[in-house]
This record gives C-alpha cells, structure tokens and sequence, in this order.
C-alpha cells in the first residue's frame, strides 16, 4: 500500500484466463518491479483493481502468497467496471491497490481438518487459500474441496481441477445442479451433496464461500453436521470505493467489510446487526 | 488573547485575507446564505446560520483524487499516473461553533494509525477556522445534547461573539494567535466581558438538553424492527439533503470521468440515505428501502461510531438536517423514538 | 480492447482532399486503439484481407474503417470482420467521403473532420458489445401489388420458384398500361399477344391468388411474417359464380358509363367486362351509373344472369393474408397534360395521348381498330406527335425524362403510315432517346422507310382553323418557326408516379421520392430492394421503364424473394431493444409508443410489472429508449451511452477541476 | 466578422436517421455538393430514437451548433418515429430561452433519403447561422476571473428574490 | 378560525370512519416548530389527533403514494395535490381503487421562505404562531410580528387556478368560483431577460447546488424511483462533479423527463435547500405544453401525456422553412 492509500500500484497483465462464459481470471504484475518483489499478503485478502476512466472494483486475490509470480483476480461481468475488465488482454494495464482486509486466521486453522465448501464464484476466496495450504500440506490434517456451479461450464479453475481431483493428499468433490451429458461427478445441490458427505466437525474448520442462497442453506447443513459456529468461516462481498473502511458503504453496524473483512466466522457475523 | 474589531473592520479584514488565501465565508445570494469563497467586493452575512456547512473547506464537494494520462501503444509509453494532492491555506470566516466542530468527527476516520487519508489531512492542517458564538439557539439547535454549545471552542483558531459594534475575538490557538496580530483588532477591554455573557446567555437560553446516552444500545436493538424503522422513515424521501449539508457527514463517492486519453478519479460526497450508495453489480442492495438506509444513518451516528470512538456521537447538533428536509425528518426525535420504545412488545 | 483503424482513400476520392495519412497518425492516439494504416480501397479483396490480417496480428477486438458511408458498405466490412472470428457489431464506420471528402473543399478542414469522425466511431465502438442475431421461420409466401407486366412476371417467376403468391390489382383486370397497347416496339408485334397468355398463367397457376378490384389495406409484421390486410371492392357481382359469359353486358340498358380501359374515348356499360382478353373475365358493376344502385330500378342484369351471382348488397370485404415478402409493382400514371395551356387545355377533342392513340390503333378499342379522329370520326391523313409532354419540364415539375416516350412515337408514327398509307406524320421532339437494343434503328426506319417528319423544338401553340389544327413551333435545327396543319394531335405524355403510391408508401414503410416514386435501397446495388426489410420493388413504380426493363425487374424482385424465402430460417437483426428489468418500473410508456407492438408487460416472480421485448417484431427505431425516462430500455447497438460516447467525443466535457463556490 | 473568423470552425453536432436524412446527407455527397465542414454527423436509427437530452448534454458541453434531421413527417421508416421526435424536439426548441441558451443554436428539420441538394442548403444555412452567433459560451465558467465576475453578480442579487415560493 | 376547526373536525371523521380500511391516511401534523408543518403518517386515532391542515401543511402528499404500490391508502389533498394523483392515474402509477382521496378546497399554503423576509429576526427563532383568519400573528426572538397571509403565501397559490380538489373522494370545505391562472410577475421579469442575463442566473444559481436531488425525490411525477439516469452507475449522462455544468444538466433531464407531466405543486422549488428558484424553468416548460398542445397535466382523467402520443398533422407546430 501507497502513503495514499487512494493511489493504485501500475499493473501490466501477464495473463487472461476465460473460465467461464462470464468469469475470467487476470493475473498481474506490478511493473514496479522491487513493489512486486516484496509484494505481501494473506490468502483471503482482497485488492482493487483499476480500469482508469470506469472506476474500481474489489476482488480477492485468488493466487496464493506461496506463488508470487502474479496476483491473480477472477472477476465475474457484471457492471461497468467488471465489462471493461473484460475488455482487457495482457499487455494492458491496471491499477492495484492491495492488500486489503484481513485474511483468513491461517495460524488457527494448522493441525486441523480442513472443509472447502464453494461454489461458482465463491471458489475464488477459497482457491487462494486451498492452493496455499496444498504449499504448505504437512501443516494441516485432512483436506476436502467440495465445489459446485450451475452446470460443468459455470466451473471456474477448469485447468487445475484435473490436478486436484488427481492428487491424493487432499480429496476434492465436485457437483453441478443438473445431469449433463459426460459429466461424471455428483449432481445435485451443494448443501445436499455435503450431506451426503457427512463430514465430522471433529477437530474441523469449514470454509464456505458461494452466492448468497447457497451460503445460506449450507450453514445449515453444517449446522445439522454439528459445526459449531466457530468452526465456520465465511467471506463477505460489499459494495466497495475506498477499501480503507472510510467512505462508508460497506459497514455491518460497526464493522466495515474492506478493513475488517472479508472474512468472518459464522460466530462473529452472529454478533453483527443483520444487514448482508 | 481577546480582541475587539469592529463589523466594518471584519470584513476588511476578511478581503484582506482573501487577496492572499482562500477565504470561505458565509455570503447571501438568491435568497439564501450559504459559504462561498470570497471574492472582492462581497459582503459577509452572518444574520443568519450558512445553509450548507462550511465543511467544504476540509472535506470538498469535489476532489480530484488522481487522473491518468494515457498513451497510443505506438509511442511505447505506458499511462502516467499523477495524484492531485491539495496546496494552499483556506481560511474560514463565520462558521458556528457547530460546523467547526463537524471536521472533528472526520479525525478519527481520516487519520487512523494504519490509514492516512492525505487529501483530507492536508486541507485540514491548511485551515484555519475563525467562527463565531452563537447568541440565540435556533428551534432546530441541539449541540448542547451532543456534547457542545453555542460558544464551543474546540476545532477553531479563533472564536468571535457579537458585541455592541463588533466581535470579541478570542484566539483558540497559536495560529489564531498571530491572526489577531493584525492592526484592524483592538485591544478588548470591557468587550470581553459583554462577549462572556452573551455567551452564558447564549447556552442558558438552550435549555435543557436531549439525553442521548441510551441511544447507542437502543438503535442496536432495534436494528431488526423494520416496523419502527418504516414508520420512522415514513416521511423521508430518500434525497441527500441531511447529509450534504451535514458538518458530519463523512461518506463520499468514488468515481471516473474520461475524456479521451485523460481519465481522473472523482471523490464526491455522497449521501447514505441513496438507494445506489449501497447498490451492487448484482443487482442486490442490502440497504434496499430507506427504512434499511435511516436505521444506518441513525445506528452510525448515534451508535456505531460512538462504539469505535469513545463514545463521541458523529452529530454536531447544528439541526441543519432537521430545517432543510423537505419532509422535516428530525433527527432528534427518531433517537428518542429509539431510546423510548419499548424493549418487549 | 483492442482497436484497429482502417483509413481508405478510395483512390483519389477520399484522399483528394483528406491528409489520410495524417488521419492514420491522429488516430493512432485515440484511446484503445492499437493499430491504424491506410490502404487504398479499403472495400477490395486485398483491402479486407488486410483488415482480417491485422485482426490476428495485432490481436483487435474491435475494427473502425473510415470510408465511405455505411449504407454502402457496412455489410461488406462487418463480413470482413466476421471472418477473421470477431462479432459483426464489434466494427464501426467512419463516413469520411460522401460527408467529408466529395463536400469539403478545404484539406485541412477535411482533415480534422475525418479525424473527428474517426474519434467518434472509436468511442462508439469501445461502447459496443457483440450482438448475436436470433432466428425465426418465414412464411412461404410473397404478395405482389399490382398486375402489369412487371406484377405479372414477378407473381409468375415466384410461383414457378414454388412460393405461393397473393396478386392485388386495384382495376378489374390484370394488365395495366400493356395491355391497353396495340404493338410494342421495336418488334412491332402485338401487345396483349405477348401479355395475354402471361394473364391467363396468372389466372391458371395453383400457387396464385388473384384479388382484383382490391388494394392493400395495412401492412404490420416484419420480414417473413408480414400480415397484409386487402380491401376486397364490391363488384356486386358473385365472382366465384360468374362465368364471364358477357349476357348482362349486352342486356345492361346504361351504356353511358365511363371506360376507363379505352381510356375514356368511349363509353360503355355500367356492368361489364373491361375487354376480352380481361383476367379474371368477371363482370363488376360501375356502381355510379348502375340505375339499379343508384335509383333502385333496372335490375336486368339479376334477371339475365344464367348463373345468378347478381348481388346488389355486396360490400367491401376485408381479407387477411400472411406473406414472408412482398414485392411492389404498382406501376405509373399519365400526366396530366392539361395542365399546358398551349395544347388547348382540352378545348380540341382532336388533341389526344397516346395511349388513347394506341386504343384508337387496337383492333380491340373503341373503333376497331381504324384511327378515326375523336371530334367528326373522320380518317386523319395529318397527324402530328408532340414529346415531352409533361417530361423533362421543370415549369411543371416534372424534370426527369419519361424514357420510352421517343420509342412508343416512332412505333405510332409507323403504325399510322401502316394504317393510312396516305397519311403524314410529324413528330415534334427535343432530343431523340434511344439506347436500347434495336431501338435506334427503329426510330430512324420511322423516319427514313415510313417518311415521318421530325422537328426538333417545342410546340408553342395549337389552335384550330377549320377541321384542322394548326400546329405551331419552333425548328431549332433549322431555326425557323414552323405551323403544320394537323388533322389529329397526339401528345406524347409523360409518366408519373401512381396515385395512391404516397399512400401504399406510408403503409408499407417504403420512402417515396419528391416525384413519388418509390427510392430503392441503392441506386446501383439495390435497385429492387427497399429500406425495409422484405419488400421488393418491380417496375415503373420506382422509376419510368420501358416493358423489357420491367420484366426484367419483375424477375429481379422475384429472385430477391426467392431468395429471402429459401432460407428456412431469417436471422433477426439482434440490434433490438433490450429491458434492463431491475431499472424497469412496469410503468407501460414504452408498450404505448411503440409502432410495431413489440413491447408487451409481463410480471416477474415477485409479481411486479415489466416489460419485454418481442426480438423478432421489434424494429429497432429506438422510440421506447427515449420515452423511458429511467433508461431501462435501451436500443442495442444505440445505447444511451454510446450515442453519448459520441456526443462526448465531439464536445468533450471540460474536466478543469474549477474550484467550487 | 473577420474572415479569419470565418476561417475558423464551429462545433456543430449533427443527428440524423439512419434512413432519410444521413441518407440525404449521402446523396448530397454523391453529387459533391460542398458544404461547409463544421458539422459532424451522428448517425441513428430514427428521429425517435434521438433524446433531446443528447442536444441538451451536446450544448451544455459546449456545442456551437445541434442540427437534428429525420425523414418528413409520415415518411418515417418506422411509421412513428418522427412523430414523437417533432413533439420531442419542438418542445426542446421552446424550452432553451429559459436556459439562456440561444435556441437559434439547434434546430430540427427534415431532409429526405433523395433531397441531396435541399441538405446541402440545410447544412449551408445552419453552419451559417451559427457562425453568426459566434462561439457558445461554456456553461461552467472556466477561469478565476469569470467564477469572480459570476459570483459577485450572484452576490449582487443578494436576498433580492425571495419570492419564488 | 371556526370555519377552519369545523372543517378539521369534519376532515378527522371522514378519515375516522375509513382508518380501518386503509394501511395509513397521509395528512400533516405539525413539525419540529410551530412555525412548520410536516407529513403525518395516521394509523391510529392518536395519529390523526394531531392531524392539521394550517396554511403551513405544504407537502405534497401524492409523492409517497407509488412507495405504497399494491396497498390501499387515504390521502389529504389539496387542489394541486390532486393534479400531482390525477397525473399518476393517468399514467398508470398508481390505481384509481388504492387511494382514498380526501380533498380539502384550499385557501393556499404559505411560502416559508416569504415568511423568513417578511420576518424581523430569524425564523429559526419562532417562538409561537397563532393563525388569524387572513393573518399569522407570529412571535421570534421575542418580537411579535403580524404577517399578513396573502403577502407570504406561495406564488403558485396566488395564481392558483385549481383550488378545489378535482377528484376526490370526500370533499372538505366551500369550493371557489372559477379562477384564471396566471403567472408571476417575477416569472415574467425573468423570461424578459437576454439570453446573456439568464445564462449567467443559472452559471450562478446553479454553483450552490449541492446535488442533493431534493427537488428530484420530493416531486410526484419523478416515478423512476431508484433508477434516476443522473445517479446510474452508467455515467455517460453526467459526471458526478458537483459542477454548475453537470448541476444544470440533472435540472434539463427533470424538466425534460417532466414534459408534459409537470402538476405544478412547487414541491421541488419548496424542497430545494439553497433556494433555486427551479419552478422558473418547470412554469416555463408548462406554458410551453400549453400552448402547442393545450395540455396542462392532471386536470382531467384519461389523458395522455403530450410527449407519449403525436397527431399526424401538428396544428401548433410551424415546420420552418429551409
């Protein structure tokens, strides 16, 4: 972060990814070149990326801290800032300000079994997180991804699914809502599927992430699974502008989601004023 | 340090400053008074409290934040970005002790141990807040509820009372201090005294304040009572006069205009009681009526921020809000709504 | 994105007067854009081949060409960039020839122009998105309005391509101006000998429906499903009865009711069948001289009538047919001539058109065929033609030369010498047209082997003198003024545009020009198609011509038809409006303007009202976007912002940070 | 007027349909009918299509000119279209006096598809009329000193109008 | 005043005798000084105790009714407040058998910012007002002042031509004799000015805009709610700046947006915090309505907007020669 903390870092992108008919994935480096060498952050925190002449939007930094190559953003077309993102191919440049927020408490989570439960975009808090504690495997119990989207197209981080349905030390389960011709994983909706999958909340942390109806039944679930409310963790999504918990847009209450957010547990959103 | 200088004095005195800083005062125009800068051959008008707080001078309706300058890719320059930091010294003459007292609430907010906001800073750190006691509080006035008065001292460099002929002016701080140096203010004298009691007058003349101090714990729990809610913000109509022309009011916009190859990014006020503030890309608005968007306005001035910061209500109690809503929405009877309604129903 | 500029110099059209390559080096800096050149056609093979090149070379998604104006050649490039695999809609053109270069006399002004058009069209673009068009089914049908012979070929040419075809004739017969004629030029041979058997193909074929004594109604729908309804006039006469046998024209006792088909040299009777040859052969009442109508008494025809199909209540009918295209050909009018006071205005019956000339030559007209003049019945040996009556004469507004008048003068003059050996005939002319095939030669064998006298001028006056009209002129070849007595006058009147065309326009969408010809899309490369989409112009409707041309361009809308219905599906333009239905109130004021109906009010899970758009019936006018007054509904493709893009980009917004008051 | 005055360009704002007018406009330039080169042309579907506050946002930033022309009255390609775009338009025309906007500065008119030379005395005329109005003024006061005269003139109006109740 | 009291009293037993139906009556009560009133929400009898309708009840109450959208309400009208219904009805806003009118034949409503000039102190320091028949005897700052209510009430009130409510449900009050409405001579002072003097008005007037769009939210007519053009994220329309440029501009797509529909109520001018004078432009833009098409919005039922219909030939507009 500048002095100013409104002035963004110059940004060239390296690298497009289309993951989606509305999703893309941009990864960035700092053209200064000593800022993106000591360049620090933790998995859950997020940045705002610049199109100069539309405005800024907040994404979370998807890549992981253990791979420092590029930053990447996923970022899903949705408004004025987001379509002109997508105009973006590499070579061109962006405006950064991050890191932003707080991460997730990895340091809690180590010596624990590890839930992902994400769905469509929602698995891009969680990629960063999921990918940093695949760096740093031994520090953690058993590992499992549940991912979901709409239908096999929705799923995002389609070149590294094969890699992580492949590996052995962590167990991914993938879902769509409906059968689709070739698809051979589960179908049926998240909630249903962690169900069926039944984990324990021995000595568990749940890390959920997805659309807002999603999120909300799978807390439900895992509260049916007996997570307590500490063991679940979430990540928020506000209207944002300065990322620095002073325009006032993003608060619950006391809390702003830029500065002290994104990510809350379950426990600690119970304690804020319903407003999401 | 008291001085005495006299009316006609005092706008000599205000264009003497204005050939050199930014003045910004008080100025009757179209019927109405607001803070303009001043310009030669305008008059000051203090017959009446300024329509708009002069919290322009430290947090502008307009700032540009930084602008872009773009290149062809032919001419292998990348963009150029240069940030817009505020210059010069503005001083402002005729605020009450109310919208002086507004930029206070912006401290703790602007200037965190984490997070500078330099626009902000420097203009305050530029500026110099000559304001003047209140002599009779207005039906609309409360900042005796919310920990002030009329002759509240705190955030201004000097303090003026109307006296027979002219204004007392006692210097707050050193930069106030010199101000008076200047030949145009005389020695004080028994004027001192005049202005001690008019401004005892002043606050006796207040009455008995609102006891604000459950609020905080009151708006909390009525959070989930959109019933109160909706009745108390029956009446509004969801435009941004309470919170433009609030000393307080802190929240701004951020946006990009282009023209070409310039671009520039915007800070603007922006206003809480707006269904776009809260809007987002999705369509999704947590604070989609403005029942959701009061209940905010009110939990964040009377509870949340109080919360973060000592106990400090973010309202200045200049009762501009409650005289320039065109519903007449008053902000001191939806805090004792809160306050007085009962916990079980 | 990614911009690529195209600036073309149309050989020396656009670069002329515009600094193309300055154009190239200013566009270079507008943003987003990555590339720009300059090519000399820009249109030709190697022109978008290297449009397509540079769209992989230099990664753009977006293209802007600046050259000539995109009602020419729009399609062509937006092809161009399709190939080359980006969206259509993601292409933008600069019109920097017919509004810059062919208008502008000053280079640097020109310029700065097409800099500036350019900057617009890079603005617009980096608003544009990719469109896909949708696709819906056609009606295999085509409606032809108007049955001459333009009408007639293209109603054939469709139904022998297997479309089904709907003919409207507003005259009792099918026909028009050809089959009045007697011979045709430059063959000599006769007319409803060519026609006739046509017509009866008309009449004949299964796929063609025929309404005659019918006009077009209104017209709604769109390319492939238009819905047409048809006025069906009452003829008081049961047409799927009558069998055309001709007994109550010979029994009607009121014979003095105008003919129309001899073009009013005669009279005939109020029931009756126009001529012979007549398709359909069914007889239709004149209901203002029918005394049975008019006074209530008479009734002969209904009692005559072997089969009964007399029906004295008949009324108009309204009929409903759906048609995928429609092709016009409703043909032309004659002049009025008596709008020139020196032809008599009507005060000679001697001084007659030609058309009633070529009655007075058909063996089928009111004298069988003899040339007797109009006023004592009596053989003229005398006849003098006038041209240009009503053409090429700006004091009458009629400026444009009618094309075939020269011809049809020298076939009459030929035919009068055929007719009366002994007779003389002079032709009055201003300059002799003749370019078509064989058609020289013809006008010269009237002069040279039949002995027609041609003066070149103009008639000053006409006025009688004895049985004679004396003829006076002005032989500018000769320089002199000359006085030929005539026994008969024949005024060679020029063509105008059908009464009724600036109606059948407004229904139909089709823009009539300031004669009231129909303007087709392309002077050069849509000389049949229309501005909308489906409708097809065939004949004299669009512009005076001869038969052959005619027939011709009856085929050539035909083609076009067929060519529009052989697809089993027509893509829809996808530049149609578009709800944003979280900005929609349901407040309707966009179903109530809009022309086409293509706006209907639905209501969404939480039961609120919104409007949608019907892709396939919208038109893409834009009139909703600007009724809307929260923007909900905006045209695609012309956006709010993309128009204002543009708007900005001329008159950009100051951005000087004034300080505040 | 100096005739390097004349010389210099105005910014005049052009809207014409798709189908008439810039087809008009089209038809004049085939047959090289000049015209002075102020105007630039933005291209619509229909007169209908065109909100009157484009004109007013194109003025407002500074246009010397708007000039707005679709097909005749009942010509519309779209049936309707100009007809809502005269009531539109008409009403703007009315409207400007009050703005302080000289309403002289846009104007609505038809041309059609086949009037090249009737556009080509449109376009002539307006440019003309415009260069005799001269540079618009910028509604934002763009220097110090034009913000001072502003506001004192402001300030001279005082508390004087109080009626506008 | 008894005239007034008994009509009160007949005004709070109509709306008594259908409180029960209906999801709330909106009617004024009086504000945070004596010298204001403010809207009244009644849900209750206790509610409608505090019921007034004093020349000082303003607001135009039509404003809240599409907030109310699919439940059935009362409302208190006055003749211009009913105009601003009609309107509504007229364009499908809201249905004729959601809103109980409850009309009140109106003597005019006074104009606050009349009241502060013709005031000897502040009126912030109201201390009591009493109402007299034609005048209101008002006490500020310790000084007694007596203003005569024709000299502050609200221009559009003076020239009022629709007094009476012309639709409504239950009508409270005599109804007037036929009145010709004109406008105000400060109207006609400023359309006489040039083009130079009025530019420069709005350059001025316009700098102390704040962009509150108090004007926008308080008028009955701007139905587009959440979704103004001026505060879309979609920015083209206009920046954000707080400029007179972009200032001026949101006032062109009010008026423009307004066309044809402007009831006249005032509500924007009244709202307007720095005083803009904005009923200069709408009046303005009104005359213009009237004249090319003999429409004034909201004085009959089933009308159409002038701007959403068109007659083939335009009798009152003159194609100009080229």
């Amino acid at each position: 972060m500048n002095a100013n903390p409104y002035l963004p870092d110059m940004a060239t992108v390296v690298e497009v990814i289309e993951e989606t008919p509305n999703i893309k994935s941009f990864r960035l480096v700092l053209n200064d070149e000593e800022k993106m060498r000591s360049f620090s952050f933790k998995p859950g925190q997020v940045g705002q990326l610049s199109v100069f002449g539309a405005g800024e939007s907040t994404f979370v930094i998807n890549s992981s801290p253990t791979r420092m190559e590029y930053l990447q953003f996923s970022v899903m077309r949705v408004g004025e800032v987001t379509t002109r993102l997508h105009q973006l191919k590499a070579g061109d440049q962006v405006g950064v300000r991050a890191p932003l927020g707080k991460p997730f408490p990895v340091e809690d989570m180590q010596g624990k079994n590890i839930l992902f439960i994400g769905g469509g975009i929602g698995m891009a808090p969680l990629r960063t997180l999921f990918t940093y504690m695949l760096d740093t495997r031994d520090d953690y119990q058993d590992i499992t991804l549940l991912y979901g989207a709409r239908s096999p197209v929705d799923l995002t981080y389609q070149a590294e699914l094969p890699d992580w349905l492949a590996r052995e030390d962590v167990k991914t389960v993938l879902c769509v809502d409906n059968e689709y011709p070739g698809w051979e994983h589960k179908v049926g909706l998240i909630p249903n599927i962690l169900l069926e999958m039944n984990p324990s909340p021995e000595k568990t942390v749940a890390i959920t992430c997805g659309p807002p109806i999603m999120i909300k039944f799978t807390l439900q679930a895992l509260k049916k699974l007996n997570f307590a409310d500490e063991q679940i963790i979430t990540t928020l999504e506000k209207r944002m502008k300065c990322g620095v918990g002073i325009c006032g847009r993003c608060n619950i209450g006391t809390q702003y989601v830029c500065l002290d957010g994104p990510v809350f547990t379950y426990a600690q959103l119970k304690e804020l004023p319903s407003e999401l | 340090m008291e001085r005495f200088i006299t009316q006609d004095n005092l706008q000599r005195f205000a264009a003497g400053l204005a050939e050199k800083k930014n003045v910004l005062a008080p100025v009757a125009s179209g019927g109405t008074t607001t803070f303009r800068r001043l310009r030669p051959g305008m008059q000051l008008d203090f017959s009446r409290m300024a329509v708009i707080s002069p919290k322009d001078a430290t947090f502008p309706r307009n700032e540009t934040l930084l602008t872009v300058q773009h290149y062809p890719e032919e001419s292998g320059k990348r963009m150029e970005l240069q940030e817009h930091l505020p210059e010069g010294e503005m001083v402002v003459i005729g605020c009450r002790p109310c919208g002086t007292r507004g930029k206070l609430v912006f401290d703790p907010v602007y200037e965190t141990q984490a997070i500078k906001d330099p626009y902000y800073i420097r203009r305050r750190d530029g500026a110099t807040f000559i304001t003047l006691a209140c002599a009779r509080p207005e039906t609309t006035c409360f900042c005796h509820s919310v920990g002030s008065g009329p002759a509240d001292e705190e955030g201004s460099d000097i303090l003026l009372t109307a006296v027979e002929g002219g204004f007392v002016a006692k210097a707050v701080t050193e930069k106030g201090e010199q101000l008076l140096g200047d030949s145009l203010f005389e020695d004080a004298g028994a004027k001192a005294e005049e202005a001690a009691a008019s401004n005892a007058s002043a606050r006796k003349l207040m009455g008995e304040a609102h006891d604000f101090s459950s609020a905080a714990e009151k708006l909390l729990k009525r959070f989930d009572d959109m019933d109160f809610w909706q009745t108390q913000s029956d009446k509004c109509i969801s435009c941004g006069a309470c919170t433009y022309m609030c000393p307080t009011c802190y929240c701004f916009n951020i946006t990009d205009d282009e023209a070409g190859l310039v671009s520039r990014r915007l800070r603007t006020w922006d206003n809480c009681m707006s269904h776009t503030f809260t809007l987002e890309g999705s369509g999704h608005n947590p604070r989609s009526t403005k029942a959701h968007r009061l209940k905010n306005r009110m939990g964040h001035k009377f509870s949340y921020y109080p919360d973060l910061h000592g106990g400090q209500i973010a309202c200045c109690g200049c009762g501009r809000c409650i005289k320039q809503c065109p519903a007449g929405v008053d902000i001191r009877q939806v805090v004792m709504a809160a306050q007085e309604y009962p916990d079980e129903r | 994105m990614r911009i690529g500029v195209f600036i073309c110099h149309c050989g020396s059209n656009i670069a002329g007067t515009v600094d193309c390559e300055s154009v190239v080096e200013i566009a270079a800096g507008f943003p987003e854009v990555v590339y720009a050149t300059d090519s000399m056609y820009t249109c030709s093979e190697p022109g978008q081949e290297g449009i397509i090149t540079a769209i992989h070379e230099h990664n753009l998604d977006g293209v802007v060409v600046a050259s000539c104006s995109p009602r020419m050649h729009e399609p062509t490039f937006r092809r161009a960039v399709e190939r080359a695999g980006l969206n259509r809609y993601m292409f933008e053109m600069a019109n920097i020839r017919e509004h810059v270069s062919w208008i502008g006399k000053d280079k640097a002004h020109n310029t700065n122009k097409a800099a500036d058009l350019v900057l617009m069209a890079v603005e617009k673009l980096r608003r544009n998105r990719p469109l896909v068009a949708k696709s819906f089914t056609t009606v295999k049908k085509v409606l032809v309005i108007g049955g001459g012979v333009a009408g007639i070929q293209a109603a054939l040419d469709c139904a022998d391509g297997g479309l089904d075809v709907v003919m409207v004739e507003r005259d009792q017969s099918i026909g028009g101006k050809m089959a009045k004629l007697d011979k045709t030029f430059p063959t000599i041979d006769c007319s409803s000998c060519v026609l006739g058997p046509k017509m009866v193909d008309i009449a004949q074929h299964e796929k063609i429906s025929l309404y005659a004594c019918s006009e077009v109604e209104s017209v709604s729908g769109y390319v492939g499903n238009f819905s047409v309804t048809i006025r069906r006039r009452a003829t008081y006469v049961d047409w799927t009865k009558c069998t055309g046998c001709g007994v109550c024209t010979e029994k009607c006792p009121s014979k003095r009711s105008p003919d129309p088909f001899n073009e009013f040299l005669g009279t005939t009777t109020s029931i009756n069948i126009p001529f012979p040859q007549a398709i359909p052969k069914k007889a239709a009442i004149n209901p203002d001289t029918c005394m049975k109508l008019q006074k209530g008494k008479c009734g002969i025809c209904a009692k005559v009538c072997p089969v009964g199909c007399i029906d004295y209540e008949q009324q108009d009918e309204l009929v409903t047919v759906e048609v995928g295209a429609i092709v016009v050909a409703t043909g032309y009018d004659l002049f009025d001539w008596h709008k020139y006071p020196q032809y008599g205005e009507g005060r000679y019956p001697d001084v007659i058109t030609s058309l009633q000339y070529e009655r007075l030559l058909s063996a089928s007209g009111p004298t069988g065929g003899h040339i007797k003049r109009p006023s004592d019945g009596k053989e003229p040996k005398n006849v003098v033609f006038i041209q240009c009556v009503g053409s090429r004469d700006r004091s009458v507004d009629r400026p444009y030369c009618s094309g075939f008048c020269c011809m049809y003068t020298a076939k009459q003059a030929i035919l009068t010498k055929d007719h009366i050996p002994d007779s003389q005939s002079f032709v009055f002319y201003m300059d002799i047209r003749a370019p078509g095939k064989g058609y020289d030669e013809f006008t010269r064998r009237a002069m040279e082997e039949y002995g027609a006298q041609y003066v070149r001028g103009r008639v000053a006056m006409i006025y009688p003198h004895g049985d004679q009209l004396i003829v006076r002129g002005a032989d500018t070849l000769a320089g002199t003024q000359v006085e030929v007595p005539a026994d008969l006058v024949v005024l060679a009147t020029g063509v105008e545009a059908s009464q009724g065309a600036v109606k059948l326009g407004e229904t139909l969408r089709v823009v009539p020009d300031q004669f009231g010809f129909f303007v087709e899309s392309h002077p050069k490369l849509k000389p049949v198609e229309t501005n909308t989409a489906g409708v097809y112009l065939a004949g004299a409707c669009q512009g005076p011509k001869d038969i052959p041309t005619s027939v011709g361009q009856g085929s050539a809308a035909a083609a076009k038809a067929l060519g529009l219905l052989s697809k089993e599906q027509l893509e829809s333009d996808p530049a149609v409006s578009k709800v944003n239905v979280n900005r929609c109130v349901g407040c309707q004021k966009c179903i109530d303007t809009c022309p086409f109906g293509a706006i209907k009010a639905v209501t969404d899970r939480m039961g609120r009202l919104k409007a949608e758009v019907i892709e396939t019936v919208c038109q893409g006018c834009g009139i909703c976007t600007v009724t809307c007054p929260q923007g909900a509904i905006q045209l695609e493709h012309f956006t709010d912002n993309q128009i204002l893009a543009e708007v900005n980009a001329l008159c950009p917004p100051k951005m000087n940070n004034v300080s505040f008051e | 007027m100096s005739a390097q005055d004349e010389q210099r360009e105005l910014r005049i704002v052009g809207f014409l349909c798709n189908w008439c007018s810039y087809g008009g406009a089209d038809t004049a330039g085939v047959a090289r009918f000049i015209q002075p080169t102020d105007l630039r042309i933005i291209r619509v579907p229909c007169s209908g299509r065109i909100d009157p506050l484009f004109i007013v946002r194109a003025l407002l930033n500074g246009a010397d000119g708007v000039l707005v022309s679709g097909c005749h009255p009942r010509d519309c390609h779209y049936a309707e279209g100009n007809f809502y775009a005269r009531r539109r338009l008409e009403m703007l025309k009315r409207f400007l006096p009050i703005t302080g906007i000289d309403e002289r500065r846009f104007e609505y008119t038809w041309v059609s598809a086949s009037e090249g030379q009737r556009w080509q005395h449109v376009v002539t005329e307006f440019t003309r009329r415009i260069h005799e109005l001269g540079p618009a003024p910028f509604f934002n006061p763009v220097s110090e000193e034009e913000w001072a005269k502003l506001a004192l003139d402001g300030a001279a109006r005082g508390a004087s109008c109080a009626c506008h109740g | 005043m008894s005239g007034e009291v008994s009509q009160l009293e007949e005004l709070k037993a109509a709306i008594r005798g259908q409180l029960d139906s209906l999801d709330c009556v909106i009617g004024w009560e009086q504000g945070y000084d004596p010298l204001h009133a403010t809207p009244l929400f009644i849900r209750s009898e206790a509610d409608l105790e505090r019921l007034t309708i004093s020349p000082l009840a303003v607001h135009n109450p039509a404003t809240y009714t599409t907030g109310f959208k699919g439940k059935k309400i009362g409302l208190v009208v006055r003749g211009c407040h009913s105009r601003s219904v009609i309107e509504l009805l007229n364009e499908k806003l809201i249905e004729r058998d959601e809103v109980v009118l409850f009309g009140l034949c109106c003597d005019g409503v006074v104009s606050q910012r009349k009241i502060r000039a013709a005031l000897p102190a502040d009126p912030g320091f109201v201390e009591a007002v009493e109402l007299g028949k034609d005048e209101l005897h008002i006490t500020v700052a310790g000084e007694q002042a007596t203003l005569k209510l024709q000299e502050v009430l609200a221009d559009k009130c003076l020239h009022c031509a629709y007094p009476d409510p012309l639709v409504a449900d239950v009508l409270i009050g005599e109804k007037h004799a036929p009145r010709q409405a004109a406008s105000p001579a400060c109207q006609d002072a400023f359309e006489a000015l040039g083009n130079e003097e009025k530019l420069a008005f709005w350059q001025d007037t316009m700098s102390r805009c704040i962009r509150c769009y108090a004007c926008r939210n308080v008028c009955p007519m701007c139905v587009c709610q959440d979704h103004c053009i001026a505060t879309s994220r979609d920015h083209l329309w206009m920046s954000q700046e707080n400029t007179p440029v972009e200032n001026f501009m949101f006032q062109m797509i009010h008026v423009s947006h307004l066309t044809g529909r402007c009831t006249e109520c005032g509500e924007c001018e009244r709202a307007c915090p720095v005083d803009i004078p904005l009923m200069l432009l709408r009046r303005y833009m009104n005359k213009q309505v009237r004249e090319v098409f003999g429409h004034q919005a909201g004085i009959a039922l089933d009308k159409t907007p002038p701007l959403l219909t068109f007659q083939v030939e335009e009798a009152r507009i003159k194609e100009r020669d080229w």
